[in-house]
């Protein structure tokens, strides 16, 4: 299948496969995707505006605290012609809550604790308590499947062939190829997702970046992502490609030994060495020349926009390799040391940052390795110095990324329990001037020691055939049912 | 006009360390019905004499001759298609190594009609009888069985016959047997050499035997042809050169053999000393004087060719000596 | 005998009983100097040994000092490269030249190694299986079996990330997993040694085992053993290089050319010299091992007529 | 009386010959029921077709395989109770080819002085003159001791070998076919210097050929082989006048000695070795035989006493 | 010549019980599985749940057992990873693999027999040394490199063929040459090699003797003697192929075999880079198997044996 306007057919590539295409079946980027573009939930949160609109559902109302009753709109079919009705909603939420299920993600789904279906079109979903974001969940990661087809074909049989009442409908799932999906010519009319413009949709999986970006350049794909930043400036030079860069939740980090699991005479429990690496990476300069695009510098251990988080008066450490050097000698190691920095994604970064170690004596040997087994050896205390990355599971609350590095849990490797008293008190506080003062305070703490070396945001990177019309949404979710041919 | 004709034949072949001069003007006459021996040391030249006939010589090495004629034929002339034409059809060759001369992915029947449908215009089946009949003819029993055996069923004496007949499929004129039963028990080398002996008789063809073997030569052969270090020393009738040996090479090679009856057990053997000289560079005058107790200042010079009766010659500048025999 | 004016008269014709005395080595090196292809690789080789073992000499560059402000200049042929980086820097800064330098050495670290390992378990188990025969042969026989039915890359790379990668891993991984070709050949070579009479003269003198297997065989399989060695060692800087490539062999910031090009290939479309700079490098070593290989081959084959 | 040097009692050798994984492995009789003296300072010559077990024999001599049944002894001592440097001590071999029993990567010092290593024995200075002693011995000259065996002629390499054996001033010298390799004008010297050296050393020969007129020439007994067994041992006197086997016989028409005068031997005897694995039944020269009746079909002949020696045929009269 | 058979079968099956042992142990001694598989959030109730529910609370012994006799029912167990059979997940991926291998091989031999052979014949000449650096230098070419440059050269430059993929053969056709690069220059030197050997040997110079056409020595009697050890070493090299096609699948993102081990081998999916260690191995030792009786009919010496 040839990609291009001519064909009317979009090819997306990316470089994972969901493991199995059941949304609720994989956790997966690429399954997400695939998920907005075949299934529906029951709501719709506008990325624009952030509000819920109505989709599988015309109306919903909070009977109590934990039940909401939900209409349930007429007229919608799924792929294969059967009609949507209560049953599906009640068959789909009480399905995924069984331990059967294996449902991938269970946070997605164990807020809930059943459906019933009062009639045809009107569904009751009670909750396990009360649960604010209920809304934002049934507008998310709840797509509703066909409960008689599913019945039918069970698991096995429904990965390999899938139905929802999206916008597309999916004609061949590909192992380790992709996905084929084509225009549901069935889509119900006045769906917030708009009107469908392409006619063909491919994801194939194409594991390696360069490879990627050959296709994007000869016409083979429309759309790749996740470009780095070298590609992305020099895609911006090629004709017929659009780049298009922004920045994400996601934050590059140094995390260190400081409660000295490694060694017990391990350098890196000396503050000073901390601060030294602080002052001896030069962060700027990495962010204008290897990260580019969108990224900025972070002085705090969180994504500076999130709700709690600042930097202000929080310690800065400037680029000064001199005073790195001076305080390593203070610190007792005038001849610097060995060591190792384990990382698990953008090797370029971590290669800067053992060069910049290396400039004031420190010789760190990289030990690239899967996120997994990174993190099991950090979790087994084996990491002395790690290049980490976190993205707050876009929840856009500091609490969401001091919570997972700070509260002496097993991620965290400084176990400070005076840094975790505050980020506590923090947390649980209601009110917002006084969290924030009480954030604030915790971001020194943890800067002042160097428990954590912050180092920049991560942008993202989308390039795609310029015939094609796409907007990118921070959440980076790709909506190819918007995008439509120039 | 003899059957062949070899006038001066020289071959040189280019090595790391220099040109090799193999074979040095060798010239020799045979008649139909003639078995010509050439006996001599390993490396005098007695293969590639017999290779150079028939233009199977290693691509390096160089032929030249004043002139060669087969049956009228100027080989030196010839072309390699007419080459390709008069080999396996008149002249045919039986080579020394009977264990590898025969290509084992084929059956003997396969290889034995190929050179027969090769050079004559005959069906598969006449080809196979005419390989059946000769099969018998050189001694082989349950022939028409045996075609559809390969080499490596045969034994050695076997693969020697299937040679043999391989030969003669059609009908040459002249046989070429580059020492056929060097690889032989003695009991079979006495088969063979008697069936090459009547099957010569009998086709009455032309008969090259090389070999180092005196004893082979004295009672197969009708003319010997003895070489040393790539030269033609002695040739004559059999009976006049083992009779009245005379140059001092031939001399001291039937010296050097035990033979019963005439030597005396355990008393010394005729020795020549020395070594054959290397035969890379220009070597003027005669090769062997280096070992002969006879060589005189006038060896060094170019050493004619002398009658020593009826078609006996040899190449010494010496007088012949008797030598008790 | 009056020879002497006669062999006056014939200076090259060698009467002499004993053919020109060339020892071994003589005529090793007669032959080898007339082997171009030896030659070229031979020079090839030193021109990499000298370069990469005396890289300071060649280079005032730290392959490891990284300036990211200078990152990805292109060389000098080209139009914005200067002399300063002639080969100009990688994605960090880093001068590409003094990488490339410093990376030769690993690869040759990395084939000599890993060759010396390979080379003492395949000649050991070859040795034994075509010395003692019988049921050790079989035995033999069948490992090489074994060894050979697995995939290489495959099981280097599961080890490799299994263990964890490092230049050690690579070294330890490929030697384990390189030996059979050596086994194959010490076996059969030494299977025909093993038979001529010479070894027979060996036992019938009385010789232990012992100074047979490493007096009489070794020896005399050491040539095409020598030759085997200089294969395999293209061959395992070559999987090295497939190993970085693939991200489980020698990690950075060492500058192996397989890394180099693995890193490259980033930049390949726009700055095509990343990967083809290594690469030339890579297969610049790699003939060279190669053709001196193959010339030490023909050189230290036995004379043969044809 | 005095005891024969080398005595061989019954020796026996079968090579398990693998044929397949569901057959059972064939047995091949290489040697069969060979007995033999050897009385010292004689040359004992084994001729015999190749494939006839001749070498198999002098392996087993020489202690590089063991026989399958059977004695051999030393001086009246069996082999098997020797140690085998022991035994190396004794009984020393010259190969046929000198090609490939010489380690072509030693000099020609190291190739003597090799059994003196194996022995420890001596310093490397006296070692030094003992090979140069047998230098002298073998005829070979002294600058020739840097040599490599690639750098030397056919006969040069057997004189080395003939040095090397000797180094140890062994008893007896196997001969494995010492000049088959060789031309005859080398031929010629090889022979001559074994002869001297026999006088000299006063060494005993074990001497393996196929070529009779050299036996003629050289041997004092000879034993004649046929599949694995002696069909007849005599002394070389009654064998060459009065052969009593036919295979011998057969053997002795085929030397052709060079006198034109004589033509080709009209008596060969037909057909060709047989499979050595499935040997005939009864006398195993009987298919070949010209003179086989049904009971050399049918029975083996036992050795019967001959003149000077014996023969294993029904009709050795 | 049944013997033969059995016999070369018995040794191909253990070699393939040896293969399955090291593939299992291989993996299994690395550390603990069930800790990886539970994933990063998980636990400890949860790693042990998954610990029995893999079976891997087992004795060593035991898993092995069970492993193998489903892997003789061509059933490898579970993908960690993609939580399917991977008998199907491989099935997806082996026709693809052979797809490449024997294209690649085909590609191979059809360019290294005719020169190889052609070599021999013109030995000497500008030819055969123009064939005899082609093949030092095709070997000194690391195959992810050519990959790369032909990517550049064709895919990008001249927009030739296709980049990556499997769709149509064009896609095939980059990879191939890629992968029957490293193949060429050791069949081209076995072919030349043998021929060397087979035209110095006694029954070709008894086949001119007879007067036959260049033509027939060269191709009757020769190739058919020189290309025997090529089969034995076609076979080979097939095996090497289908594993150093992990390479090519890499560069080329062909969802063959290889790119499944190699991702496999990233997602520590064990079951998967298992059953691919043995599933090369167990083609390997066939194609060596078939490569024996090929050899066994082009070859009477070990036909009529
Ligand atoms: N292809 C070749 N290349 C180089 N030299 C050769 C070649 N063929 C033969 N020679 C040399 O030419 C000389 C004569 O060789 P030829 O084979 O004719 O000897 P020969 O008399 O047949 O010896 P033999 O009795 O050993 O067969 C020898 O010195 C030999 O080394
Ligand atoms: N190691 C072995 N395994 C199996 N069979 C063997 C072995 N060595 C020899 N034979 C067989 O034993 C028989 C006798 O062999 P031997 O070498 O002793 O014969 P020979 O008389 O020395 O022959 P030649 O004259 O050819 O040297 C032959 O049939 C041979 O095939
Ligand atoms: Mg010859
Ligand atoms: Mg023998």
């Amino acid at each position: 299948a040839l990609a291009n306007k001519a064909n009317d057919t979009l090819v997306y590539a990316s470089d994972s496969e969901p493991e199995n295409i059941s949304p609720y079946h994989n956790n997966l980027r690429e399954g997400v995707i695939v998920a907005h573009l075949v299934w529906e939930t029951l709501i719709n949160r506008n990325p624009k505006t952030g509000e819920y609109e109505p989709q599988l559902a015309t109306a919903w109302k909070w009977i109590d605290p934990v039940t909401l009753e939900l209409t349930l709109r007429q007229g919608v079919t799924f792929h294969d012609g059967s009609p949507f009705t209560a049953d599906d909603v009640v068959f789909t939420f009480n399905y995924v809550l069984t331990p059967e299920a294996k449902v991938v993600t269970k946070q997605n789904v164990e807020w809930m604790a059943g459906a019933d279906k009062i009639d045809d079109h009107t569904v009751r979903v009670r909750l396990k308590g009360p649960f604010p974001a209920a809304l934002e969940y049934l507008s998310g990661p709840t797509p509703i499947y066909p409960a008689a087809y599913f019945k039918k074909v069970g698991l096995d049989g429904f990965s390999k062939a899938p139905i929802g009442t999206g916008p597309y409908r999916i004609t061949a799932v590909e192992n380790g190829k992709g996905v084929k999906m084509e225009k549901f010519k069935g889509y119900w009319k006045g769906s917030p997702l708009g009107d469908p413009s392409i006619g063909k949709i491919e994801f194939r999986v194409i594991p390696d970046g360069e490879t990627r970006m050959a296709e994007l350049m000869t016409g083979g794909v429309d759309w790749i992502w996740r470009v780095p930043k070298d590609q992305a400036d020099q895609l911006k030079a090629v004709p017929n490609v659009t780049v298009l860069s922004a920045e994400t939740m996601r934050v590059g980090f140094l995390q260190f030994d400081a409660a000295g699991r490694t060694a017990a005479d391990t350098p890196m429990k000396n503050d000073k060495v901390r601060q030294a690496v602080a002052y001896a990476i030069d962060r700027p300069a990495m962010v204008k020349n290897l990260v580019g695009g969108g990224a900025r510098v972070m002085h705090s251990a969180c994504f500076i926009d999130q709700i709690g988080c600042t930097d202000d008066g929080v310690p800065r450490y400037e680029y000064n390799p001199d005073k790195a050097r001076k305080l390593l000698a203070e610190a007792g190691y005038p001849n610097g040391f060995d060591t190792d920095l384990y990382a698990y994604r953008e090797r370029d970064y971590a290669e800067a940052v053992v060069g910049y170690l290396r400039a004031v004596g420190i010789r760190a040997n990289l030990r690239f390795l899967k996120y997994a087994a990174m993190r099991e050896a950090a979790r087994a205390g084996k990491v002395p110095l790690e290049y980490q990355t976190w993205g707050s599971f876009s929840v856009n609350d500091a609490s969401a990324f001091t919570g997972v590095w700070f509260k002496e849990n097993e991620d965290d490797m400084s176990r400070d329990p005076k840094v975790k008293a505050l980020l506590e008190k923090a947390d649980t506080t209601t009110d917002t001037a006084a969290r924030k003062d009480l954030y604030k305070q915790a971001l020194s703490m943890i800067a002042e020691k160097g428990y954590l070396l912050p180092l920049f945001s991560y942008p993202s990177n989308y390039a795609f055939s310029s015939d094609l019309s796409f907007t990118a949404q921070a959440d980076e979710l790709p909506r190819f049912y918007t995008a439509h041919w120039k | 006009m003899p059957l062949l004709d070899v006038d001066h034949l020289t071959i040189e072949i280019p090595t790391e360390a220099g040109l090799l001069h193999a074979v040095n003007g060798v010239s020799f006459t045979l008649e139909r019905g003639e078995t010509l021996a050439i006996v001599g040391e390993s490396g005098s030249g007695k293969s590639l004499t017999s290779l150079a006939l028939m233009d199977l010589l290693p691509s390096r090495a160089v032929r030249k001759a004043r002139s060669m004629r087969f049956d009228g034929i100027d080989l030196m002339a010839a072309g390699r298609r007419e080459m390709e034409d008069l080999r396996g059809d008149r002249m045919a060759m039986i080579f020394q190594e009977p264990m590898t001369s025969l290509n084992p992915a084929y059956t003997v029947g396969d290889q034995l009609t190929e050179a027969l449908r090769r050079h004559r215009p005959v069906s598969r089946a006449e080809a196979r009888d005419r390989a059946v009949h000769l099969l018998e003819r050189v001694g082989i029993t349950a022939a028409a069985s045996r075609l559809g055996q390969y080499p490596h069923q045969l034994s050695g004496g076997l693969r020697q016959r299937v040679m043999i007949a391989m030969g003669l499929m059609c009908e040459p004129d002249l046989i070429i047997a580059d020492e056929p039963t060097t690889a032989l028990d003695v009991t079979i080398q006495a088969q063979i050499l008697m069936l090459l002996r009547d099957i010569q008789r009998e086709f009455g063809m032309g008969l090259i035997l090389v070999t180092h073997d005196l004893g082979v030569v004295a009672r197969v052969a009708t003319k010997v042809a003895v070489m040393y270090a790539g030269r033609l020393i002695e040739t004559g009738p059999v009976e006049a050169v083992f009779g009245a040996p005379s140059h001092p090479y031939t001399q001291g090679l039937l010296r050097a053999i035990p033979v019963p009856g005439r030597t005396r057990p355990g008393e010394p053997l005729g020795t020549i000393p020395g070594q054959v000289p290397n035969l890379i560079g220009p070597l003027a005058g005669c090769a062997f004087r280096n070992r002969c107790d006879r060589a005189t200042e006038a060896c060094a010079a170019a050493i004619p060719e002398r009658d020593l009766g009826p078609g006996h010659r040899m190449a010494c500048v010496l007088d012949p000596v008797a030598v008790p025999a | 005998m009056s020879t002497t004016s006669a062999s006056a008269s014939a200076p090259a014709a060698g009467f002499d009983p004993v053919p020109v005395r060339r020892s071994p080595l003589a005529r090793f090196t007669k032959r080898a100097t007339r082997h171009p292809g030896f030659m070229a690789g031979a020079v090839l080789l030193a021109v990499i040994l000298v370069l990469s073992i005396g890289a300071p000499l060649f280079t005032a560059h730290d392959p490891y000092a990284q300036d990211i402000s200078r990152r990805l200049i292109p060389p000098v042929w080209h139009d914005k490269g200067s002399w300063e980086h002639w080969l100009g820097t990688d994605k960090l800064g880093r001068d590409y030249f003094a990488r490339l330098l410093y990376g030769g050495r690993i690869s040759l670290m990395i084939g000599a190694a890993t060759v010396l390992l390979s080379g003492i378990i395949g000649t050991a188990l070859g040795v034994a299986a075509g010395f003692f025969g019988g049921r050790v042969d079989m035995v033999i026989g069948y490992i090489i079996n074994v060894r050979l039915a697995l995939p290489v890359v495959l099981v280097a790379l599961a080890v490799a990330a299994l263990v964890g990668t490092s230049l050690n891993t690579v070294i330890v991984v490929l030697g384990l997993l390189l030996w059979d070709r050596f086994a194959v050949v010490a076996r059969s070579t030494t299977q025909q040694i093993a038979h001529a009479d010479f070894v027979g003269a060996a036992r019938a003198i009385g010789c232990s085992t012992r100074l047979i297997v490493f007096s009489e065989v070794l020896p005399n399989i050491l040539n095409p053993l020598i030759v085997v060695a200089t294969l395999e060692m293209a061959h395992a800087i070559l999987l090295e290089a497939a190993l970085s490539f693939l991200g489980l062999g020698v990690q950075p910031p060492l500058p192996s050319w397989g890394l180099m090009i693995s890193e490259g290939k980033q930049y390949m479309f726009f700055s095509p010299w990343v990967i083809t700079i290594p690469g030339v490098a890579l297969v610049a070593l790699v003939l060279g091992i190669n053709l001196l290989g193959d010339g030490l081959r023909d050189v230290t084959a036995p004379d043969n007529r044809s | 009386m005095t005891v024969p040097v080398l005595e061989l009692d019954n020796v026996t050798k079968i090579y398990p010959v693998p044929q397949g994984m569901f057959k059972p492995r064939a047995m091949l009789t290489a040697v069969g029921g060979v007995s033999l003296t050897v009385a010292r300072g004689e040359v004992h010559a084994l001729v015999g077709e190749s494939g006839s077990g001749k070498s198999t024999l002098a392996k087993m001599l020489l202690g590089l395989t063991k026989p399958t049944a059977g004695e051999i002894r030393i001086d009246g001592v069996p082999i098997a109770q020797t140690d085998r440097r022991e035994v190396a001590r004794r009984i020393q071999p010259v190969f046929q080819d000198p090609y490939s029993s010489l380690n072509p990567r030693k000099s020609v010092a190291d190739l003597i002085a090799l059994p003196l290593v194996a022995h420890g024995i001596g310093t490397s200075a006296s070692r030094q003159k003992k090979v140069a002693e047998m230098l002298d011995a073998v005829g070979l000259p002294r600058r020739m001791i840097d040599a490599y065996p690639g750098q030397m002629s056919g006969g040069q390499r057997q004189r080395v070998a003939i040095a090397r054996a000797l180094v140890m001033q062994p008893d007896v010298l196997i001969c494995d076919e010492p000049t088959s390799a060789l031309d005859v004008s080398v031929q010629a010297q090889i022979l001559n210097l074994l002869m001297d050296l026999k006088r000299e050393f006063k060494l005993t020969y074990f001497f393996i050929s196929h070529n009779l007129a050299v036996v003629e020439h050289l041997a004092d007994r000879v034993a004649v082989m046929y599949l694995g067994r002696i069909v007849e041992e005599r002394g070389r006197e009654a064998l060459f006048t009065q052969a009593s086997h036919p295979y011998s016989r057969a053997l002795l028409d085929c030397v052709l000695t060079p006198d034109p005068s004589l033509g080709m031997p009209d008596t060969v005897i037909a057909g060709s070795f047989p499979n050595p694995i499935a040997p005939p039944p009864g006398c195993a020269f009987h298919p070949r035989c010209p003179r086989a009746t049904d009971r050399c079909h049918a029975e083996a002949p036992g050795s019967l006493p001959v003149a000077d020696g014996v023969a294993a045929c029904h009709y050795a009269s | 010549m049944l013997a033969f058979l059995l016999r070369r079968l018995a040794v191909a099956l253990s070699v393939v019980l040896t293969v399955s042992v090291i593939a299992f142990l291989l993996l299994h001694l690395s550390g603990d599985l069930a800790t990886d598989l539970a994933g990063p959030e998980a636990s400890p109730e949860q790693v042990a749940r998954v610990r029995v529910e893999y079976g891997l609370d087992q004795p060593l012994m035991v898993q092995y057992g069970q492993w193998l006799a489903g892997a003789a029912r061509f059933d490898f167990g579970r993908s960690f990873y993609f939580r399917e059979s991977v008998a199907s997940l491989l099935g997806d991926r082996i026709p693809i693999t052979l797809k490449l291998g024997a294209i690649a091989l085909g590609l191979a031999l059809a360019v290294a027999i005719p020169l190889g052979a052609l070599a021999a014949v013109k030995r000497g000449s500008w030819f055969d040394r123009a064939a005899l650096a082609f093949c030092a230098l095709g070997q000194a070419v690391p195959t992810f490199w050519l990959g790369l440059t032909l990517i550049i050269i064709f895919a990008v430059n001249l927009r030739w063929l296709p980049v990556s993929g499997n769709a149509t053969w064009s896609h095939y056709v980059l990879p191939s040459v890629a992968l029957g690069w490293y193949a060429i220059p050791a069949v081209m030197r076995l072919t030349r090699n043998g021929m060397l050997d087979v035209m110095a040997s006694d029954y070709i110079r008894t086949a001119r003797a007879k007067g036959l056409r260049p033509h027939t020595v060269i191709f009757k009697h020769a190739l058919r003697n020189a290309v025997v050890p090529v089969v034995a070493l076609a076979a080979v090299q097939f095996g090497f192929m289908l594993g150093g096609s992990i390479v090519v699948e890499a560069v080329f993102s062909l969802q063959g075999l290889g790119q499944l081990a190699w991702e496999a081998i990233a997602r520590k999916d064990f079951p998967v880079v298992q059953a691919i260690v043995m599933l090369l191995a167990t083609i390997y030792i066939l194609l060596t198997f078939l490569a024996d009786l090929l050899n066994a009919w082009l070859d009477p010496r070990i036909r009529v044996a």
